[in-house]
C-alpha cells in the first residue's frame, strides 16, 4: 500500500537516493502469517523502542492517508476494519467487523460492528462513525486521498451523502454497489479509506491532524512533532484483538535514508527499512542481520501499443525476451527484487509463478522473432522513458544497454519530473516503452488486471484494449467464490501476458534492521509494513 | 607645558628602563655610519649607508633629500620601527645618551619610543586609525605606557589638544581622524608625539600635504613647542623654504649617503656640494623674479643599482673621471661642515 | 576708484583684440542632496562663484589658493569637463555654454589640460605612443594614420623625451617624465590654451624645474597661453605674468605678478604670501610673518558679506555685511576685493637689526589675534 | 602639423632616459611575474590537462562510456586492479574513461558559466559604474534581487522549470545566480578606474563616452573579475556536483564527475572506495587548479603584493 | 545612522518585491512547463477529477493563466502579495500553515546558522591572521592549501566524512562510555537530536561553515596584510605598542570590516544554502523544507518560505551594514 502515492519517492528519496524507489512495498510473506520473528524474541510486553519513519502526509482524516508513512502511524492508531488473509484470499475478521457479508449479486454488503468499541475519547465505534467517515471522504469538496475507493458505492462523488450509504443501527450498516463486486470486502481492508471517524475529529480535523482520535492499540504520546517525531503508547483501554506489544513507539523522522541509517548504526533508531541507496553499506555491516521479505510492488514497462512499431506484437515480446532481468537485479538492484513470472505479484493470492512465457532471458529467440515480427531494428530509436531523481536511472539504462546488445535497436533515455511524467500519462505521449509500478489496494488479482491492462483501466497508459480480456476480468468479478474467479483472472492474465502491452519487470524486496534491543520484527504481509505492534523490547 | 605625567607615573613608566643606563652628559642622540638594506625583488637596495649624525637637546637637525634619498628609512632606522623583512639594520650605531639602541631588546626598545623619541608621520590621515577616536588614541599612550585609567587618560588626551592648539578640545577627543582638517589633524599627530614628554622629535615632512598658511602654522607650532621644551627636533623634509626657517644643522641626503652636513646659515650661503648647490638654484623663490632656473639633469639612481663612484656624478656638473670610480668620503670642509664632494673647494667657490 | 562700479565695466575695461579666454561671472554650484527616497537639493557647495578674468594671447595667468578655494573646478570648468552653473566662458570669441557635444569636441582642440598627478593621468596598459597619440584617435581628421607615429615621435622629442621610448609604458618613467608625457598628449592638438593643474607639486625638487623650464620654452616656441593652477606661489611667481588668487570660490585678487607679489592689497594674499618659506636662513625672523588661524570654511556654507573675514585680522563689521566687490583699490591699480585693501610688503625681510635674537611673537597660536607685522 | 613641429629645436635639450631597462609593459610584468611562480606553472599544466579531456576526451580514453557495448553490467563496481587501474564505476562503465568524458560535462558548463557571467557582469557593472545615476539603482537593485536570493535555492527553483537538464539548463541557471558578485566588483572597479586623472584626461581631448569606455575603463577594470572569474570557474565545478547531488543536476546516461561522486557517496561506504575517491580526486584537483590559477593571476596582478 | 538605515530600509521595497515577483514568475513557468503539482500528488492511479479540481482551487493553482505557458500570472502575484500583506503566506499541500511550518523550523536553521557563523568566524579570523602574520612561511601555506581544498570539496561529500569519521567513529564511543559527559557525545553526533537542539548541531554546524570559513581566512589574510602596510600600524609601532596589540587592536578591526561584509553575504548563504547539510544530518530546518517543497513542487511553501528567507537575508544585512558602520566610522557619518 505504499506505491500508490509516490511522496516519498519522488518529493523526498529522490533527493538523497540514488538506488531504487525508497519504499518497501505493500505484501508480505507468503508463509506463516502468525509471525517470522527475527532477533532474540523476549516475548515480554513493555518497554519502548524507535523506528525510522518519512513524515507523513496526514494523519487525519484518515481517508486523506494514501501512502506508507501515515499507514504504518494509523496502523497503530486504528483498528482496521477487517484483513484479508493472503494465503486464500478470505477476509478475516481482527478488526472492527464483526461480520461482513455481500448479498448474492455481490451487489448490497452489510457490515455489523463489535459491541462495546469506542474511539480513544471515549466516543462510541458504530454505524454513524462510518457513515461520517465514508461520506466526508466521498465528498469531492473535502477532496480526500483516497475518495476513489468510494467510488463503487452508489451515490459516491455526488454530494455530502451517499445514497448507497445506509445505517441499519448502531451496530450494522448497508453499503449499496453501483454494480456487482466480489472483491468489496477485500477492498475494504485497506484500513485508512475505510475507518472511522470521531465526532471530535471531524468538529477540528486540523487539532485532529495534530493528534488524532483513533480506535487502535496505541494513541497518540503528544502532538504530531512535524519532521521530527510521532510517538505513540499503548492505550490502557484498548479492547481489540491487535498485538501492542512495546508500551512506546517512538517513530522517527527522517527525510534521507543515509541518516536514518546512521542514526541507526548512532543507536538512535531500533527498527530501520534499509532503503536501497543504504543497503550495500548495511549489507556489509550487517550481514544476515537483515531481514528481506518479497513485497507485493510490481514494476514494469508498459508499451504505448497504438504506435508503430510498438503496435507489433512480436516486437514486444522480442524487447521483454532481451533483458536480463537476473543480472540487472543481481547488479544494480542488490538482489533486492525477484523477477516478474506474472502481472500479479507472488503474495498476493492468485499469482502465479510460470506464467510469463516472455519474462525469461533469451536473446537468441529474442532476435528469432524481432525477424519475425518484420520489423527493422535499425528504423527506429527505443525512447525509453522513466521520471527523474528517482532512483531508476541506473535500470532503465542498462535495460536498454541490453535492449541495444540483443536486438541492435539504437536508445535514448528520456527521463522529466513526475508532475510532468503523470501528464505524459495522462495523455498517453509516450512515443516508446515507458517505466511505471504497480502495487495493490486490496490483495487480489484483480487490482492489478483491471488497473492496468482492462480497457480504460484507470491506470491503463498503453492504449491496450482487448474485449476478451475485459469480460474475463468481468466474470471474474461476478464469480461465487474465490477460487472461481482466481481462475478467470488467470485467465485473462494469460492474454495479456501473451500480447505484452507491458512487460513485468519484477516485484520488490524490503529489508529491515533491528538493533538487538528488539525482537519479534516481522514483514506483514497484508499492511505492507513492518508489524510494529508486535515487536518487543528486550529489557 | 603642564605637567602631564605624576611622578608615580613617571616612575612606573621607566621602569622598564632601569636597566639601562643612560649617559646624561652623552649627547641626545648620535647616529654613527648608519646603514639600512631593503631586499627587493630586483636585488638589494642600499637605502641608507654610513650616515651619521648627532643632534643635541635644543637642537633642530634639518635632514634633507629628495623622495626615495633613505631620509624616511634613517627616521625609521632610529626608531626601531622599519618593516624587517625587506628591511634591515646592516651596520652602525644609533645612540640616544650614549646607549647603543640597535643593541637593546625589543621589549626596552619599545619604551624609548614614545617615552623618549616621538615620530610625527607625513600623512596624518592614513598614520592616524581611521576606526579610533582620536582621544583614545592619544589616550592608549598614557594606558599602555603609564598604566593610566580610561578617565585619566581622556582628561590627558584633552590637555594634550589644548597644547597642540585644537578648539574644543573635550569636545573634539571623540571625534575621529577623518572628521578633522589636515591641519587638525597634524596637530593631532604632534600631541600625539608629545603626550609622554620625549626627548626627540623626528617630524618626517610634516607639512609637505598642507597648505602654505596651514603648513606655517603647524610649523610654528611645532617649533614653539621644541623650544619651549628643549626638545631635539629632527625635521626630515624635501622643502628647502621650511628647514631654512628652523633648522640649526642641516644633513642633505642623496642616494641614501648624506652628502654634507653643516649648519644652516652655511650651506644655505655657501654649499659645499655639486647636489646642495645645484638643488638651491633649481628652485623658484617667491621673493624673486625672473631667477633662471638650474635644471639638474637625469634622474636620481635606483638604489638597487647604484651608479658607481659618486652616485652624484651623473648629474653633476663638476663631475671628472675620478668621480666615476672612487666614492668620495665626507671631506671635512671649513667652518666645521662636511661634504662627500671630491671638489669640494671648487663647488665652494663657484 | 569707485568701489560701485559694475562687473561689465571691468571687464569691457581689460578687453582687448588678443583676449583668447574671456570668463565672465561663472560659478559653479554642485548640489547638495538630502533624502531617502527622493533627493532634495538642502543645499549648493559654492566651489566656483562669480570669477571674471580674462587671458591674452602668449600670456601666463597664474591662480593660486588653499586647497578647497575652488581653483581646480575653476579649471576643469574652463575644460567643459564640468558645466557652468551660470556664466559664460567664451573661448577664442566663442561661447562654450551654448556647445553641443560636437560644438565642444572642436573647442577641445583649441584647449588642453595638464593633469596633477602624473601617475594617475596615464592609462597605464597604455603605451606611450598610445597616450600621445590618443587625441588623434579622438579626433581622426588632424593627422592622417599613417603619420601618427611620426607625429607623436615628433611631439614626444619636443618635450624632452625620447621618440625611441614609444613603445613603453608610463610605469617605466619617472615621474617628471610622465609629466612631460602628459605635456606632449596636451600639445597634440596644437592647442592656444594649456591649463595646467598643479603640474608640477607631484614631482621631486630636482625634477621640478625641468618641467617649469620646458612649460617655460614650450610657451615662447608655439605661442602658448597658459591658465597655471598651483598651490607653490613660489612656482607660480616664477612662470606668471598676471595672477588670480582665489578664496572660497571666489577672485580676491588679480594683477601682475608683481604687483601681487610685492604689493599685495588684499590680507589673504598677504597670509598667503606670508606664509611662503623662503630657503634663505638669514631672513629668518625678519620677515612679516601672518599666522592665519584656522581652516576654510566650508564652500557648501560660506561666511556672509566678505568671505574672508572669519579668519581675517582687519574685519569689521561691514565685512560680514557687505560683499567686497573685485575693483581696482590702493595706488598700484590691481583689482582686490578688500574694504579695507592696504598695500603690505610680505616677502621680502624687513631691514631691522641683524640680531639672531630669537624673536617668540611670531606666530601666538591664541584664536582671534593673529600676530600680524614685525617682530622682535 | 609638421611645420609646427619643425619649429622645434631638437638640439639643446637632452632626452631623459627612462628608469627601468626592462622593457616590460605592465602585461608584461604579470607575465613576468607568473612566470617565476611555481604554484602558477603547476596549476596551469594542470589547467590545461583538465581543459584537453574536456574537449578532446579521445586523446586521454579510447572509448566513450556511451558508446555502444561499452559498459557491461557484469563488471558493476569491480574494483581497481593492475588491468584497470580505475576499476569500474557502479554501471559497469570503465572508471577512467567515465572521468575523461565527464570532464566536458562538468568542466564546460563551468566555463561557459564563467564567460557568461564574465559577459553580463562586465557589461552590467560598466554600464552601472560608468553611467551612475538611474542606471546604476535600476540595475543595482536588480544585482540585489538576484543576489537576494540563495543560489542554492534559487538553482533549485529554477532547475525545476527545466525537466532536461543539459549543459545549456545547467549554464543558465549557474550563470543566472552567479553573475551578481562579478556585477558587484566590476561597478566598483569602474568607478574607480572613472576617476581617474587618465579618463578625465580623455574626456578633455574630447573622446565620446564609448571610446573612454572601450580604451580605458574596460582594460582598466577587468582585472578583479578575471580573478574572481577564474576562482568562480572552480566553484562552479563543485557547484554541478552539488546541483547533480540534490538531484537537480545532470542525469544518467550523461557522464559527469557531479553523477559520479553523487553516485558513489553511498556506495564507498559499502566498501567501494574507488567510486568516490576518484571522481572527487579530479574534482579537487580541478578546483584546486583553478583556484590557485587565480590565486597566481591576483597576486601577479597586484602591484601592492609584488 | 538614522538616516542611513532608513534609507537602506526602503531600498528594501523593491528589492523585495522584485524578488518576490521571480520567485513568482520561476514558479509560475514549473507549472506552465512541468505540469500540474496537484495531479503529481498522486501517482500512477489518478484521482476522480472533481478532487483534483477541488484540491487546485484549495492551493489557488486553478487559474486559467497556468495552462498558458510564459504568461506570468500578474493576478496571481497582486493576489499573493495582498495575502501576504496580510500576514498570510497561504497553506502547503498537506493544509499546513506556511508561516506555522516556517516558524517551527526557523529556529533550527538559525541555531544552525549561528553556530557555523561562530565557528567559521572564530576560526576563520584565527587562521587567517596566523597566515596573514606569517606571510609565505608554513603556516600560510599550509592555511592556503587546506583553505582551498575546503572549497574544492563538495559539502556532501565533507558532511558524509565527518558523519562517519566523526559522529561515528569518534563520536559514538563516548555516547556509549558511562565515563565521558553526555554533552561531549552529543557534540559529536550524527543527526539532530531536539533534545539537545545546540550542542547535536554542532557538527553539522562545522560542516556547514567549513567553506565559508576558507573564505573568511583567505579574505581575514589578504585584508590583514593590507593593513599591516598601512601608516597607522606603522603609527602604532612608533607609539610603543606591543605588537600583539599592534595587531589585535590596530590592525585587526580594520581588517574585519571586509570579512564583516562577507558575512552579510553568507548569512543568506548559510539560512538557504544549509539543506545539504540539513539533509545529511537530519535537521528539520528551512533549507530542507524548501528542498522538499521544490521536490513536491509545493508552490505555497516555496513562494512563501523563499520570500520569508529573502527578508531574513536583507535584514541581516542591514545588521551588517550597521555593524560596518560600527567598525568604519567613516561610513557612519556619511
Amino acid at each position: 500500500m505504499r506505491i500508490k502515492t509516490h511522496f516519498r519517492v519522488t518529493a523526498v528519496a529522490a533527493a538523497f537516493a540514488l538506488g531504487l524507489t525508497a519504499c518497501g512495498g505493500g505484501g508480505g510473506t507468503t508463509d506463516d502469517p502468525g509471525g517470522n520473528p527475527s532477533g532474540e524474541p523476549t516475548g515480554e510486553p513493555g518497554g519502548s523502542y524507535s523506528a525510522d519513519l518519512t513524515e507523513p502526509t496526514f494523519l487525519a482524516p484518515a481517508s486523506n492517508c494514501y501512502e506508507s508513512e501515515c499507514s504504518a502511524v494509523l496502523k497503530m492508531v486504528n483498528d482496521p476494519l477487517v484483513s484479508t488473509d493472503f494465503e486464500t484470499g478470505e477476509l478475516i475478521f481482527d478488526g472492527m467487523a464483526e461480520s461482513i457479508e455481500p448479498n448474492d449479486d455481490q451487489t448490497v454488503w452489510t457490515v455489523t460492528l463489535k459491541e462495546g468499541l469506542m474511539f480513544h475519547n471515549g466516543e462510541p465505534v458504530d454505524s454513524d462513525a462510518f457513515l461520517r467517515a465514508w461520506n466526508y471522504s466521498q465528498n469531492p469538496k473535502n477532496a480526500q486521498a483516497t475518495a476513489g475507493f468510494m467510488a463503487r458505492i452508489e451515490g459516491a462523488g455526488k454530494g455530502p451523502e451517499m445514497s448507497g450509504l445506509k445505517a441499519v443501527d448502531d451496530q450494522t450498516f448497508e453499503v449499496t454497489l453501483s454494480g456487482p463486486f466480489s472483491q468489496f470486502g477485500q477492498q475494504m481492508s485497506y484500513a485508512p479509506a475505510f475507518a472511522p471517524i470521531a465526532q471530535e475529529c471531524i468538529d477540528d480535523i486540523k487539532a485532529c491532524n495534530e493528534s488524532p482520535i483513533g480506535t487502535g492499540p496505541y494513541q497518540m504520546d503528544g502532538k504530531w512533532m512535524h519532521d521530527q517525531g510521532i510517538t505513540v503508547t499503548k492505550w490502557a483501554d484498548y479492547q481489540g484483538e491487535l498485538p501492542a506489544n512495546a508500551d512506546t513507539i517512538e517513530f522517527k523522522m527522517f527525510t534521507a535514508p543515509t541518516a536514518a541509517y546512521r542514526d541507526y548504526q548512532n543507536g538512535g533508531v531500533d527498527v530501520l527499512n534499509v532503503a536501497p541507496e543504504i543497503y550495500l553499506e548495511a549489507k556489509g555491516e550487517l550481514a544476515d542481520a537483515i531481514l528481506e521479505e518479497p513485497t507485493a510492488s510490481l514494476t514494469y514497462l508498459g508499451f504505448p501499443t497504438k504506435e508503430a512499431p510498438y503496435d507489433n506484437e512480436q516486437l514486444r515480446q522480442a524487447i521483454s525476451l532481451s533483458i536480463d532481468r537476473e543480472l540487472i537485479i543481481e547488479k544494480v538492484l542488490n538482489g533486492l527484487a525477484d523477477a516478474s513470472t506474472d502481472i500479479v505479484t507472488p503474495p498476493i493470492p492468485g499469482s502465479r509463478d510460470d506464467a510469463c512465457e516472455f519474462c525469461t532471458y533469451d536473446p537468441q529467440r529474442a532476435k528469432d522473432l524481432l525477424e519475425e515480427s518484420g520489423v527493422d531494428p535499425s528504423s527506429f530509436t527505443l525512447e525509453l522513458y522513466f521520471n527523474a531523481d528517482s532512483g531508476h536511472e541506473l535500470w532503465t539504462e542498462a535495460a536498454a544497454r541490453q535492449i541495444q546488445e540483443n536486438l541492435g535497436i539504437d536508445y535514448e533515455l528520456k527521463s522529466t519530473e513526475w508532475a510532468q511524467y503523470l501528464e505524459l500519462l495522462d495523455g498517453e505521449e509516450f512515443t516508446g516503452p515507458f517505466r511505471l509500478g504497480w502495487s495493490l489496494d486490496y490483495p487480489s488479482p484483480e487490482n492489478y488486471l483491471r488497473p492496468i491492462v482492462g480497457t480504460g483501466g484507470d491506470s491503463n497508459y498503453t492504449g491496450y484494449s482487448n474485449p476478451e480480456f475485459d469480460d474475463l476480468v468481468v466474470q471474474g468479478d461476478e464469480a461465487a467464490t474465490l477460487e472461481e474467479s482466481f481462475e478467470l483472472y488467470a485467465q485473462a492474465g494469460d492474454i495479456a501476458l501473451e500480447e505484452m502491452p507491458i512487460i513485468p519487470m519484477w516485484s520488490g524486496t524490503t529489508a529491515i534492521a533491528a538493533s538487538d534491543s528488539v525482537g519479534d520484527v516481522r514483514y506483514d504481509v497484508g499492511d505492507g509494513e513492518i508489524a510494529f505492534g508486535e515487536i518487543t523490547v528486550s529489557q | 607645558m603642564s605637567e602631564i605625567l605624576t611622578e608615580t607615573e613617571r616612575r612606573s613608566n621607566k621602569s622598564p628602563l632601569s636597566g639601562v643606563s643612560f649617559d646624561g652628559s652623552a649627547p641626545l642622540l648620535e647616529v654613527e655610519d648608519l646603514e639600512v638594506e631593503f631586499h627587493t625583488r630586483d636585488g638589494i637596495a642600499h637605502a641608507v649607508n654610513n650616515v651619521s649624525f648627532t643632534l643635541r637637546e635644543g637642537e633642530t637637525l634639518g635632514i634633507l633629500g629628495e623622495s626615495g634619498c633613505g631620509k624616511s628609512v634613517t627616521a625609521q632606522a632610529i626608531m626601531g620601527i622599519l618593516d624587517t623583512p625587506p628591511a634591515k639594520v646592516t651596520g652602525g650605531q644609533v645612540r640616544y645618551r650614549g646607549v647603543d639602541l640597535l643593541q637593546l631588546e625589543e621589549k626596552t626598545r619599545r619604551h624609548i619610543r614614545a617615552n623618549k623619541i616621538a615620530i610625527i608621520f607625513q600623512d596624518a590621515l592614513s598614520s592616524l586609525n581611521p576606526v579610533f577616536t582620536v582621544g583614545w588614541q592619544l589616550g592608549e599612550l598614557y594606558r599602555k605606557h603609564a598604566g593610566a585609567s580610561r578617565a585619566q587618560a581622556k582628561s590627558k588626551a584633552v590637555e594634550l589638544l589644548d597644547l597642540v592648539g585644537i578648539p574644543g578640545a573635550p569636545a573634539r577627543i571623540n571625534s575621529f581622524p577623518h572628521q578633522f582638517s589636515g591641519g587638525m589633524r597634524q596637530r593631532v599627530m604632534i600631541a600625539m608625539a608629545l603626550a609622554l614628554e620625549p626627548d626627540i622629535i623626528i617630524a618626517d615632512e610634516p607639512t609637505t600635504a598642507l597648505d602654505v598658511t596651514v603648513q606655517a602654522q603647524v610649523m610654528t607650532l611645532l617649533s614653539d613647542l621644541q623650544r619651549e621644551m628643549r626638545l631635539g627636533l629632527i625635521l626630515i623634509t624635501h622643502d628647502m623654504g621650511v628647514v631654512a626657517d628652523v633648522a640649526d644643522k642641516i644633513c642633505v641626503m642623496y642616494a641614501g649617503h648624506a652628502v654634507e652636513r653643516a649648519d644652516v646659515y652655511e650651506i644655505y650661503e655657501r654649499p659645499a656640494h655639486p647636489y646642495t648647490k645645484a638643488l638651491l638654484e633649481s628652485i623658484p623663490r617667491v621673493d624673486q623674479k625672473g631667477q633662471d632656473l638650474t635644471v639638474i639633469k637625469g634622474l636620481p639612481p635606483a638604489l638597487v643599482d647604484p651608479p658607481p663612484g659618486c652616485s652624484f656624478h651623473p648629474r653633476c656638473a663638476f663631475a671628472r673621471d675620478r668621480c666615476t670610480t672612487d666614492e668620495p668620503p665626507l671631506y671635512e670642509v671649513p667652518g666645521n661642515r662636511l661634504s662627500a664632494c671630491h671638489y669640494w673647494e671648487e663647488v665652494l667657490e663657484s | 576708484m569707485s568701489a560701485d562700479m559694475t562687473e561689465t565695466e571691468q571687464v569691457t575695461e581689460d578687453t582687448g583684440d588678443d583676449v583668447v579666454l574671456e570668463v565672465r561671472d561663472v560659478k559653479k554650484h554642485f548640489p547638495l542632496t538630502r533624502g531617502i527616497v527622493f533627493k532634495r537639493t538642502v543645499g549648493h557647495v559654492q566651489a566656483v562663484d562669480g570669477v571674471t578674468l580674462q587671458l591674452e594671447r602668449g600670456e601666463t595667468l597664474g591662480v593660486v589658493g588653499e586647497s578647497g578655494c575652488g581653483k581646480s573646478t575653476f579649471g576643469r570648468l574652463l575644460m567643459g569637463l564640468e558645466r557652468p552653473t551660470a556664466g559664460s566662458i567664451k573661448l577664442l570669441g566663442e561661447e562654450m555654454a551654448g556647445l553641443d557635444a560636437r560644438g565642444l569636441r572642436r573647442m577641445r582642440r583649441n584647449i588642453q589640460i595638464v593633469l596633477q598627478d602624473p601617475y594617475s593621468s596615464l592609462d597605464p596598459r597604455m603605451t606611450v605612443g598610445d597616450i600621445v597619440g590618443e587625441p588623434y584617435d579622438v579626433h581622426t581628421d588632424v593627422v592622417p594614420k599613417q603619420d601618427r607615429r611620426k607625429a607623436v615621435q615628433d611631439l614626444l622629442d619636443v618635450v624632452g623625451l625620447n621618440p625611441e621610448h614609444i613603445n613603453r609604458y608610463p610605469h617605466q618613467f619617472s615621474g617628471g617624465q610622465r609629466q612631460r608625457i602628459g605635456i606632449a598628449r596636451a600639445l597634440a592638438l596644437r592647442p592656444k590654451i594649456l591649463v595646467c593643474d598643479e603640474p608640477v607639486s607631484a614631482l621631486d625638487v630636482s625634477v621640478q624645474a625641468q618641467v617649469v623650464n620646458l612649460l617655460e620654452r614650450l610657451q615662447d616656441e608655439l605661442g602658448l597661453s597658459y591658465v597655471f593652477i598651483a598651490h607653490d606661489l613660489s612656482v607660480v611667481r616664477h612662470i606668471s605674468d598676471r595672477i588670480a588668487v582665489m578664496y572660497l570660490g571666489k577672485v580676491v585678487e588679480i594683477g601682475d605678478e608683481m604687483e601681487i607679489y610685492e604689493h599685495p592689497t588684499h590680507p589673504y594674499t598677504q597670509a598667503l604670501l606670508s606664509a611662503v618659506p623662503v630657503p634663505d636662513p638669514r631672513l629668518r625672523g625678519h620677515r612679516d610673518h601672518i599666522v592665519l588661524e584656522g581652516d576654510v570654511p566650508s564652500p557648501a556654507n560660506p561666511p556672509s558679506g566678505c568671505r574672508f573675514r572669519t579668519r581675517c585680522w582687519k574685519a569689521e563689521d561691514v565685512c560680514a555685511k557687505e560683499e567686497p566687490q573685485l575693483v581696482v583699490r590702493g595706488p598700484s591699480g590691481h583689482l582686490s576685493a578688500c574694504h579695507f585693501a592696504e598695500e603690505r610688503d610680505v616677502i621680502h625681510a624687513i631691514d631691522i637689526p641683524t640680531s639672531a635674537a630669537d624673536d617668540d611673537g611670531s606666530g601666538d597660536p591664541s584664536p582671534g589675534s593673529v600676530a600680524p607685522g614685525p617682530t622682535a | 602639423m609638421s611645420d609646427f613641429l619643425a619649429a622645434q629645436d631638437s638640439a639643446g635639450h637632452e632626452h631623459a632616459q627612462p628608469r627601468s631597462d626592462q622593457n616590460r609593459s605592465l602585461w608584461g610584468d604579470v607575465r613576468y611575474e607568473l612566470m617565476r611562480n611555481p604554484v602558477f606553472w603547476v596549476s596551469s599544466v594542470l589547467v590545461l590537462v583538465i581543459l584537453s579531456m574536456a574537449f578532446a576526451p579521445q586523446l586521454w580514453a579510447e572509448t566513450s562510456p556511451t558508446a555502444r557495448g561499452a559498459c557491461r553490467l557484469e563488471n558493476a563496481r569491480v574494483e581497481p586492479s593492475a588491468a584497470h587501474p580505475f576499476g569500474y564505476t557502479n554501471a559497469g562503465c570503465d572508471m577512467w574513461s567515465s572521468l575523461v568524458y565527464g570532464t566536458g560535462k562538468s568542466v564546460i558548463v563551468a566555463i561557459l558559466v564563467t564567460i557568461g557571467t564574465v559577459i553580463v557582469g562586465v557589461t552590467l557593472g560598466t554600464v552601472a559604474g560608468y553611467v551612475g545615476g538611474f542606471a546604476d539603482t535600476v540595475i543595482s537593485r536588480v544585482t540585489d534581487i538576484f543576489f537576494g536570493l540563495p543560489f542554492i535555492l534559487g538553482a533549485l527553483v529554477f532547475l525545476a522549470i527545466f525537466p532536461d537538464r543539459n549543459v545549456w539548463t545547467l549554464t543558465a541557471v549557474l550563470t543566472m545566480f552567479g553573475w551578481t558578485s562579478l556585477t558587484r566588483v566590476m561597478r566598483g572597479s569602474v568607478i574607480s578606474t572613472k576617476q581617474k586623472d587618465y579618463v578625465d584626461a580623455a574626456r578633455a581631448l574630447g573622446a565620446t563616452n564609448f571610446f573612454i569606455i572601450r580604451k580605458h575603463i574596460l582594460a582598466n577594470s577587468i582585472a578583479p573579475v578575471i580573478v574572481l572569474a577564474t576562482i568562480g570557474l572552480g566553484a562552479y565545478i563543485s557547484a554541478e556536483a552539488t546541483l547533480t547531488f540534490l538531484g537537480v543536476g545532470y542525469q544518467r546516461p550523461t557522464v559527469s564527475w557531479g553523477l559520479l561522486v553523487a553516485e558513489g557517496q553511498n556506495l564507498a561506504l559499502a566498501g567501494f572506495w574507488h567510486l568516490l575517491v576518484l571522481p572527487c580526486a579530479f574534482i579537487v584537483v580541478t578546483v584546486l587548479s583553478f583556484i590557485l590559477l587565480g590565486d597566481a593571476l591576483r597576486d601577479a596582478l597586484d602591484p601592492r603584493a609584488r | 545612522m538614522g538616516r542611513y538605515v532608513a534609507r537602506r530600509l526602503v531600498q528594501f521595497i523593491p528589492v523585495i518585491l522584485g524578488t518576490l515577483f521571480l520567485l513568482h514568475v520561476l514558479s509560475v513557468l514549473t507549472i506552465q512547463i512541468v505540469g500540474d503539482p496537484v495531479r503529481a500528488l498522486f501517482g500512477e492511479n489518478a484521482p476522480p477529477e472533481a478532487i483534483l479540481e477541488q484540491l487546485r482551487a484549495n492551493y489557488n493553482l486553478d487559474d486559467d493563466c497556468l495552462e498558458q505557458t510564459g504568461n506570468p500570472c500578474v493576478r496571481l502575484f497582486v493576489d499573493r502579495l495582498a495575502q501576504y500583506a496580510s500576514g498570510d503566506f497561504g497553506i502547503n499541500f498537506r493544509g499546513r500553515s506556511v508561516a506555522e511550518l516556517f516558524v517551527e523550523r526557523f529556529p533550527v536553521t538559525v541555531r544552525l546558522t549561528v553556530i557555523a557563523l561562530v565557528f567559521e568566524t572564530v576560526v576563520g579570523i584565527f587562521l587567517g591572521v596566523m597566515a596573514g602574520l606569517r606571510k609565505d612561511k608554513l603556516v600560510d601555506n599550509f592555511v592556503r592549501f587546506s583553505t582551498v581544498l575546503l572549497i574544492a570539496f563538495p559539502v556532501f561529500v565533507f558532511g558524509t566524512l565527518a558523519q562517519l569519521f566523526i559522529g561515528l567513529e569518534l563520536g559514538l564511543p563516548l555516547r556509549d562510555s558511562e565515563r565521558a559527559p553526555e554533552w561531549l557525545g552529543q557534540m559529536l553526533t550524527v543527526t539532530y537530536n531536539p533534545e539537545f537542539p545546540w550542542l547535536s548541531l554542532m557538527l553539522p554546524g562545522l560542516v556547514l561553515g567549513a567553506f565559508s570559513l576558507a573564505a573568511i581566512a583567505r579574505l581575514t589574510r589578504t585584508s590583514l596584510i593590507e593593513n599591516l602596510r598601512s601608516d597607522y600600524v606603522r603609527t602604532a609601532r612608533a607609539k610603543g605598542l606591543t605588537s600583539s596589540r599592534t595587531v589585535g587592536v590596530h590592525t585587526l578591526r580594520n581588517s574585519l570590516i571586509p570579512v564583516v561584509t562577507y558575512i552579510g553575504i553568507d548569512i543568506g548563504l548559510l539560512l538557504g544554502g544549509a539543506l545539504v547539510t540539513e539533509g545529511i544530518f537530519n535537521i528539520p530546518g528551512v533549507g530542507q523544507l524548501v528542498f522538499l517543497a521544490i521536490q513536491a513542487n509545493d508552490t505555497p511553501v516555496i513562494l512563501g518560505v523563499v520570500t520569508i528567507l529573502t527578508v531574513v537575508f536583507l535584514v541581516a544585512n542591514l545588521l551588517v551594514d550597521i555593524l560596518y558602520a560600527a567598525l568604519d566610522p567613516r561610513i557612519r557619518y556619511e
